[in-house]
């Protein structure tokens, strides 16, 4: 069906592209991959009367059925907005990239990493299923990666790339902790059983900590303060990729989360001023910061920032009315959601339309950087257009589509005042306020867009390149959208009853679905219009101002920007986590048999004492003859011998002594076998020593100081300690009885009278035979050991 | 007598401790052949000690001692042979090409 | 006491015996000033201790049980064999590693005769030989 | 008769023997390894089969009964990590024909390949503690003798650090055996975890249980990791994925027969230990990871981590962690074996370790290159690649058990997976190359073969999650209540 | 009275073994120990035999000959490695 | 400079028949008496090291034309054949098959396939042994 098959065909052509690009070399493969959203778009469309009804389609495949993991697709009207958005940019910016980008770039690539974000972003849109929905949300991370990394041998693409991959991951990964957390509470990972379960869930100790794990998934994804940082170092991506991901796609999955999960979390109060609060601030921090940007697309992708930070708290503030639940003074509330679910399509219009412009204007002319540029209006007519109507729906002036979305960010702002809960009185007025300084700055750095681009003075002699119009192909994209952009603001509510309608169903399932539509006027007359007025006037005003207070900039030293501290904190951690590295892990066996020791005497005798198992019955012990007094004396002096010897000859001699006395012992202890095979075993190793000591050096004085000795010594003893206690105590454990009494029958169960032996050769012989190969391989290593040596002069390539 | 060897094994294993924490190659390999004693020691010692007669069926009627350990010891003593002279090899080959014996001047982690 | 028990008793005083001329030679061994005298320690009375014990051993086995152990008469054999060499051999090894004789032993009339007329006489150190043929 | 159980042990080590005469034959010795060692492959395959239609099953050496005899069990878990550790093996011996040298070949490699490979199968299968230690003396002396294999300064130097800490840790697993028998009195796994039972575990078993713990700790790396990171980075490459897939797999095996079979009922102190070590584990393998400036190092510390992730699941200890922990342990063995292969062929084919000197592989090695990305996303446990359900499941269970901490910490050490294996493929494989075209050195056939093998592997890991749920869940089933196993050794109480 | 001078025996053996270990370890030369070493192997032959008698056992007489061979072994690797620095030689004299 | 062993190589001659002889018994006594396969192997190979010891490796090597690797490896082979061969008797791994012989001169005799596992043992460890002590002899 059509979401499987939305899903798959990206996937399939991405697969299929590497393969046949080298066929195609003559024309651009774009064309070829153009087809795959413009399908998949005009096969959406066809759904959307269906939704529009209140249908959705699921459907579901078994990936991993024994761990509940199944491959679940959802079609409402939410997934439909996000879906429309995907294709249909992508589209636009498929046939932009195909004039954009030369036939010399490894478009096979390109189109590659672009067609696995296209079905990763659709999979995320689709999925019902957390797990499903993470893997493509990881996959969009990984596809995004790539295309950022597009021009690899540029050091800040990598960076760039870097840097975008590692926050969004780690988002990733917390949300992925989130997602397991809400199966933890409710059982489920199918998002519309979560959402039938809300009141289970919400009662939840796990709650909130699930919610806030979600939630840095989705701001990370999205650039929510603070974690913007890695959108404007994306920016070194190809200019379709940078209209693609950041216009309409990957920026909005986190957006697509938040509105997605709202029916489970929202109704919080954590949940809305996190999302609102959020919101709000990273739509001052982008827009305040947009101003200072010197180069378009960061001048964008600050801005991206911040309209994304407004649409994030207008799904915060629309949240409210999931704690009301239904009824009409929720409504009020609701409306938010609407204006942010309109500001959604908005901005990937006009910011797409604004990309490609500037995209243009880099292509044509060679430079982004707005202190070489000016004056272009003339030379780049089709081009000033684009970016007029672009910048002025951003900054939202009539009559384009931003300014609608725009008053009724505003409206939601002063509305939320009247709401009773989360303690809103106390910061509430924070809302408005804030969210009009910021429309001030986004009215600036639009004005700036336009007028540092398109008016001033022309520099042609710090441009790369003569500047010229575009070819038509590259402008036909943005046209469209600019299109787009002046048709919603005429008929804007074709789009509210038709997509954004089922979507409001979708994120409120509990209201009825006709109350939540709201009517759109184009012309209307509220505090919404005065707060526009007002911004228009003080926006010219600053604009005009703009080289007098650009020292406010300053202010900011470099050293203490987000930038600086992501840089510090993963050079910090390289650097420390270095220094403490080979601070420990130094390459002196010494220290690892210390840490070693000291870990086991730690933990074993620890758990000892404190367990306090220690037992001991001296009665208990079988008797003693003075020779072995002698024996044991002689042992105990050989063995301290052994640490003071200065002798390697006499050590190895000490060594032996100690080895014929355990053979000894096992004499005095009945033990024939063992005494016999001691004995040969000790002569044989003492005389391998003796061998081997041909080639090595004596003995040396250990110069260490008196207090390593000390801790030494105190190691050891604490070492031997350990073992004499955990064996005094396990001698006189008497709970059972030892399975070898069956032994002593061998000579009619296996026909041997010496019980060792037939043990050895019988009951246990599986250990002899492995213990004749350990023999062997030993024997074979030695060999190799000393036939196989290094050639010398020859250089290794192995180190 | 138990009592004895545990103890007796006890002071074996921290000698042996000593001696592998010395920096000297072949204190280290002569740490680790008295550890091998004291842990044979051991297991003979936990089986239990004079308990019964040499276990061979054609010298005595029994009771005999756990034969158990003493077979598991034969074969920890092979393997602690085989290894020790491995070890051996291993370590003169290492001071042919490296050309110290000491510990503290092997550092060289790979992270080099 | 029947003849049994007096053998018996004939093979523990052997033992006995074999002790004591031990003892006496380890004495022999720490008490003697150089190698050359311990090893008459060793190899003679050392020799003759241990063939005085296995002897009694075998006797006490033969008179008490009835048996008579063809390994300890291997042993004694052996022991016998060997140990003469072994003292030989040691000795000359000591000689030729240079280890010195005990003050006041008079002439040593061998060490022109193996080592020409060197003047200098290394310590007696184990390495030394060693090194002075890895030297060559 | 279930003579079948112990081929995986005894094939190997005939043809390692049957290939000792054959030593300058070494195209024979080639075939006759690869031979082997699939072969060896479909029989675990089989065993794995049957395991499931007939439930565990064991075969008792000479007949003996347990637990008087040795016997070799095959339940779905050891099953499960034979097949891998087998095939692995297939592959890795598929890279060293390539790659390896006519020097290595005649000094029997293969025969000792052969014997790590018998050691590995026999510590799966042996359901004797003491065969246990003596399969790990045949596995370890086979890895002393292959991480020297060459006799190059900085190897041998490094082996003899290795073969020491391991020579003391099996005394250390003597000791323990000593007091394992001196109060259990037994040897026979089941029959261990039966008097455990009727004992109640009182403190001197725990402190037993302990020791143990730090003796496999040191087999598996788990926080006594400090022999890990130089020795896995001497030795020749395909030994280098062969220890990275296997050697530590061992020790976590132990670990998990100790913990959930015989030493299960002080759960509240060993499994607390084992968590915490594992956290620390990771923590420190992280910070090693972070700093790392050479690819070796980078990957020796990534295993370290993987080891902390997997033990995470056994101190979690419930069913479904198990589980999580099987597939991730699976997904370990696949996953660090490429990487370690990969990062031995970066070496080659640049001449440098350090990452910071590499550039631009990519641009020649185009496939190389990718494989690595794939290898890079799996150990992050992206999905849908093979790491991503065992990380799903154990943390799963973390939340539901309450393990903030080791959520955290493991999830994290993903993040920090990723970083260090990112810096490595943006230094390495991305960027301008500084070898030309004429100089660049080809891949061998055989190794990118075995590349994009184990490659798939991973993927087919990820998406085909389910074709192994069945023994996963078996494997876990088993694990978690110790009387299935019991019962078809001693048969029923 | 049989058992107790055997036991005086055997405690007079060890007192030897004891001495000797003080000359193995004293030295001063490298023969002085393996004359010591012999010495003490001989002395633990003797003193295994008077443990069989004790022990009433005759399990432990293949280890007098072995421990015989032995120390005999050991003694003539000894005095090699004294004399010529290796033990076995490749080709007689060279 | 020569240094003469005549008295050593005669002794010598001797006594490694002595000490063949006891290795052979223990091999043999193995079942009902202390020794067994691989204590058997031991002496039997310091046999041949004391051989090595009092001659040199080529004029051994010259009486005893032996690659002892594989003399290690086919006692290995032994040593798991007869493990092998029960697979084929369709028995569990590693089954013996024992049975009592009536020899005119020895009398009643156990025979078993131990004796051969024992045997596979005892060569592994001679073989190993050897090689280990040449390998170092020739290192240079």
């Amino acid at each position: 069906m059509i979401v499987e098959l939305a899903i798959l065909l990206p996937f399939i052509m991405a697969a299929v592209i590497p393969f046949i690009y080298r066929r195609f070399k003559k024309v651009h493969i774009g064309w070829l991959v153009l087809a795959v959203p413009v399908v998949l778009f005009s096969i959406l469309t066809t759904y959307i009367p269906r939704i529009v009804n209140g249908q959705t389609f699921t459907k579901t495949y078994e990936w991993i059925p024994s761990f509940n993991i199944s491959f679940t697709t959802y079609l409402d009207g939410l997934s439909m907005i996000f879906s429309l958005l995907i294709t249909g940019v992508g589209s636009l910016v498929i046939l932009y990239s195909i004039f954009y980008l030369s036939t010399k770039e490894s478009l096979h690539h390109f189109y590659c990493y672009l067609l696995l974000f296209m079905g990763a972003m659709l999979g995320v849109v689709f999925s019902d299923h957390l797990m499903v929905l993470y893997a493509f949300w990881e996959l969009t991370s990984v596809s995004s990666f790539l295309l950022i990394a597009f021009w690899h041998h540029r050091k800040a693409s990598r960076a760039g790339a870097r840097k975008a991959m590692t926050i969004t991951v780690t988002g990733g990964v917390a949300m992925l902790a989130g997602f397991l957390t809400l199966y933890t509470i409710a059982g489920t990972f199918s998002i519309r059983e979560l959402i039938a379960d809300v009141g289970i869930i919400q009662e939840h100790a796990l709650f909130i900590p699930a919610m806030i794990l979600v939630l840095l998934g989705a701001f990370t994804k999205s650039a929510q303060f603070p974690f913007h940082i890695w959108l404007p170092d994306a920016m070194e991506a190809p200019t379709p990729v940078s209209a693609y991901l950041h216009s309409a796609t990957m920026v909005k999955a986190g957006i697509y989360l938040v509105a997605r999960m709202s029916p489970v979390f929202g109704g919080h109060e954590v949940w809305f001023w996190a999302v609102a609060g959020v919101g709000i601030i990273t739509l001052f921090w982008g827009s305040f910061n947009a101003v200072r940007q010197f180069d378009l697309k960061a001048l964008l992708a600050y801005s991206t920032v911040s309209q994304l930070g407004l649409i994030m708290s207008l799904f915060g503030l629309g949240s409210a009315a999931h704690a009301l639940g239904y009824s009409q003074e929720s409504l009020l509330y609701t409306q938010a959601t609407f204006a942010a679910l309109f500001h959604l399509i908005n901005h990937s219009t006009f910011k797409g339309a604004l990309f490609m412009m500037v995209g243009i204007v880099d292509h044509e002319v060679g430079t982004r950087d707005i202190r070489r540029l000016g004056g272009l209006m003339a030379l780049m007519p089709f081009t000033f257009s684009i970016a007029v109507i672009g910048s002025m729906s951003m900054a939202g002036l009539p009559p384009f589509n931003g300014f609608l979305s725009k008053e009724m960010f505003f409206t939601a702002t002063v509305d939320i005042l009247t709401l009773n809960i989360f303690s809103i009185e106390s910061f509430g007025l924070l809302f408005p306020v804030i969210a009009w300084f910021a429309s001030v700055f986004t009215f600036v750095y639009s004005a700036i867009i336009v007028g540092r681009t398109f008016f001033g003075k022309l520099q042609p002699e710090r441009l790369e390149k003569p500047p010229h119009e575009a070819p038509i192909g590259m402008l036909i994209p943005p046209f469209i959208l600019v299109a787009v952009v002046v048709g919603i603001f005429f008929f804007p509510n074709v789009l509210g009853r038709n997509i954004l309608g089922p979507a409001m169903k979708s994120i409120y399932p509990s209201f009825p679905t006709k109350e939540l539509i709201v009517d759109i006027s184009p012309w209307h007359f509220n505090t919404a219009l005065l707060m526009t007025i007002g911004v228009i006037i003080v926006g010219v005003l600053l604009y005009r101002s703009l080289p007098k207070w650009r020292a406010v900039y300053q202010l900011f030293s470099q050293k203490y920007t987000l930038n600086a501290y992501y840089e510090r904190i993963i050079g910090f951690s390289e650097s420390k986590s270095g220094w403490f590295t080979r601070l420990y892990m130094n390459g002196n066996l010494t220290y690892y048999f210390i840490y070693i020791y000291v870990i086991f005497v730690g933990i074993v005798a620890g758990y000892f004492v404190l367990s306090d198992a220690f037992v001991w019955s001296p009665a208990k012990d079988s008797a003693i003859e003075y020779y072995e007094f002698i024996l044991l004396f002689i042992m105990v002096f050989a063995a301290v011998a052994l640490l003071f010897t200065k002798g390697r000859i006499t050590a190895v001699l000490l060594n032996g002594v100690l080895g014929y006395s355990v053979a000894f012992f096992f004499v005095i202890f009945r033990a024939p076998d063992l005494a016999l095979t001691q004995l040969v075993v000790e002569s044989v190793t003492t005389a391998l020593f003796l061998l081997c000591f041909k080639f090595l050096p004596d003995l040396t004085k250990e110069n260490i100081s008196r207090a390593v000795k000390f801790s030494k010594a105190t190691i050891s003893i604490l070492v031997g300690a350990t073992v004499t206690l955990i064996g005094l105590t396990v001698l006189h454990y008497e709970k059972f009885m030892p399975i070898s009494t069956y032994f002593e029958d061998s000579y009619n169960l296996a026909g041997g009278k010496n019980i060792v032996n037939t043990i050895l050769g019988d009951f246990r012989a599986f250990d002899t035979m492995l213990e004749v190969v350990v023999l062997f391989i030993a024997g074979l290593g030695i060999y190799t050991l000393i036939k196989l040596k290094a050639k010398k002069g020859e250089t290794d390539i192995e180190n | 007598m138990e009592s004895l060897i545990v103890i007796l094994v006890g002071i074996l294993v921290a000698v042996a401790t000593y001696l592998i924490l010395s920096r000297t190659v072949i204190r280290v390999i002569l740490g680790t052949a008295v550890l091998s004693h004291a842990v044979h020691l051991l297991i003979l010692t936990v089986g239990g000690l004079k308990k019964g007669d040499v276990p061979l069926l054609s010298q005595s009627d029994g009771p005999y001692t756990d034969a158990l350990p003493q077979a598991l010891i034969l074969t920890a003593i092979v393997i602690s042979f085989a290894v020790t002279a491995f070890v051996l090899v291993l370590a003169y080959r290492m001071y042919g090409t490296n050309g110290t014996d000491d510990f503290s001047k092997l550092g060289g982690s790979s992270d080099e | 006491m029947n003849v049994s028990q007096i053998v018996e008793w004939v093979a523990v005083l052997m033992i006995l015996f074999g002790s004591i001329i031990s003892v006496v030679s380890a004495f022999g061994m720490i008490r003697l000033p150089d190698v050359y005298t311990r090893s008459h320690a060793a190899t003679k009375s050392a020799t003759l201790s241990v063939l005085a014990c296995l002897s009694g051993a075998f006797i006490y086995f033969w008179s008490h049980d009835g048996y008579v152990s063809i390994r300890l008469i291997l042993g004694i054999i052996f022991v016998f064999i060997t140990a003469p060499v072994a003292g030989h051999l040691v000795c000359r090894a000591a000689y030729r590693s240079r280890v010195p004789l005990a003050e006041g032993s008079g002439e040593d009339l061998l060490k022109p005769v193996l080592f020409g007329d060197e003047v200098t006489v290394p310590e007696h150190n184990e390495e030394t030989l060693i090194e002075r043929e890895q030297k060559e | 008769m279930n003579n079948i159980i112990v081929l995986p042990l005894i094939i190997p080590i005939v043809t390692a023997i049957l290939l000792v005469f054959l030593r300058h034959n070494i195209r024979l010795q080639r075939i006759v390894s690869l031979v082997t060692v699939a072969a060896v492959s479909i029989i675990a395959f089989i065993l794995l089969l049957e395991v499931q239609t007939n439930g565990i099953m064991k075969i008792d050496f000479s007949g003996w009964l347990p637990p008087f005899g040795i016997l070799f069990v095959a339940d779905s878990f050891s099953m499960l990590l034979v097949l891998t550790a087998n095939i692995i093996t297939a592959i890795c011996l598929i890279y060293a024909f390539s790659t390896i040298g006519g020097r290595h070949e005649r000094m029997f490699f293969y025969p000792f390949v052969l014997f790590l490979i018998a050691g590995v199968n026999g510590s799966f299968l042996t359901g004797d503690i003491f065969n246990l230690f003596v399969c790990f003396e045949v596995m370890l002396l086979a890895s002393y003798v292959l991480v020297a294999l060459g006799g190059e300064k900085f190897q041998l130097r490094e082996s003899l650090k290795y073969v020491l800490i391991n020579v003391v840790a099996s005394w250390m697993f003597l000791v323990a055996l000593a007091y394992l028998y001196g109060t259990l009195k037994t040897l026979n796994m089941a029959h261990i975890a039966v008097r455990v039972a009727e004992a109640g575990q009182d403190p001197v078993l725990t402190t037993v249980a302990i020791l143990f713990l730090i003796v496999f700790s040191l087999k598996a790396g788990l926080l006594l990791f400090f022999w890990l990171p130089g020795s896995y980075s001497v030795p020749p490459t395909a030994v280098q994925a062969l220890f990275a897939a296997l050697l530590t797999k061992v020790g976590i095996y132990a670990l998990f027969r100790t913990f959930t079979l015989m030493f299960t009922l002080n759960a509240s102190i060993t499994h607390m230990l084992i968590g915490v070590m594992a956290g620390i584990t990771i923590v420190l393998g992280c910070l090693g990871a972070l700093s790392g400036r050479d690819v070796r190092t980078i990957a020796a510390y990534n295993v370290i981590i993987g080891v902390g992730f997997i033990l995470i699941g056994l101190a979690i200890g419930t069913e479904q962690a198990f589980a999580g922990a099987i597939y991730y342990l699976i997904h370990d063995m696949v996953a660090k074996a490429l990487l370690f292969l990969i990062v031995g062929t970066m070496v080659y084919l640049t001449g440098e370790i350090i990452v910071k000197n590499m550039n631009g592989l990519i641009r020649h090695y185009p496939l190389f290159g990718w494989i690595y990305f794939i290898v890079m996303c799996a150990l992050a446990g992206i999905p849908p690649l093979s790491g991503f359900l065992g990380k799903v499941l154990i943390g799963q269970q973390a939340v539901e058990g309450g393990f903030y901490v080791l959520l955290a910490i493991g999830f994290g050490s993903s993040i920090i997976v990723l970083y260090s294996l990112l810096r490595i493929f943006l230094a390495a494989f991305f960027g301008e190359t500084s070898i030309s075209e004429e100089d660049k050195k080809p891949i061998p056939k055989g190794a990118m073969a075995s590349f994009v093998v184990l490659a798939l592997c991973i993927i087919a890991l990820g998406l085909g999650a389910e074709g192994i749920a069945p023994y996963v869940e078996d494997a876990a089933r088993t694990l978690a209540d110790p009387a299935i196993y019991i019962e078809a050794i001693l048969g029923a109480k | 009275m049989i058992e107790k001078i055997l036991l005086i025996s055997l405690v007079l053996f060890m007192i030897a073994i004891a001495l000797l270990l003080y000359r193995v370890i004293v030295g001063p030369s490298m023969p002085d120990r393996a004359i010591g070493l012999d010495t003490i192997g001989v002395n633990l032959i003797s003193s295994i035999a008077i443990v069989s008698i004790l022990l009433k056992t005759k399990a432990f007489l293949e280890a007098i000959l072995i421990l015989g061979i032995l120390a005999f072994i050991g003694t003539i690797a000894f005095s090699k490695y004294i004399e010529r620095g290796v033990i076995v030689e490749r080709k007689s004299n060279r | 400079m020569k240094i003469n062993d005549v008295i050593l190589r005669t002794v010598v001659k001797a006594v490694v028949f002595i000490i063949l002889t006891l290795g052979v018994y223990l091999f043999f006594a193995g079942h009902n008496a202390p020794g067994g396969g691989f204590i058997g192997g031991l002496v039997l190979g310091s046999a041949v090291v004391l051989l090595y010891l009092t001659y040199d490796i080529e004029t051994v090597h010259k009486g005893m034309p032996f690659d002892f690797k594989k003399v290690a490896a086919f006692g290995v082979l032994l040593a798991t054949g007869t493990a092998i061969g029960s697979i084929f008797f369709n028995v569990p791994f590693l089954t013996q098959a024992a049975r009592e012989f009536h020899f005119p001169l020895l009398g009643e005799t156990h025979l078993s396939t131990v004796m051969i596992f024992e045997a596979g043992v005892a060569l592994t460890v001679i073989g190993t042994l050897v090689t280990i002590i040449l390998s170092i002899s020739e290192d240079e």
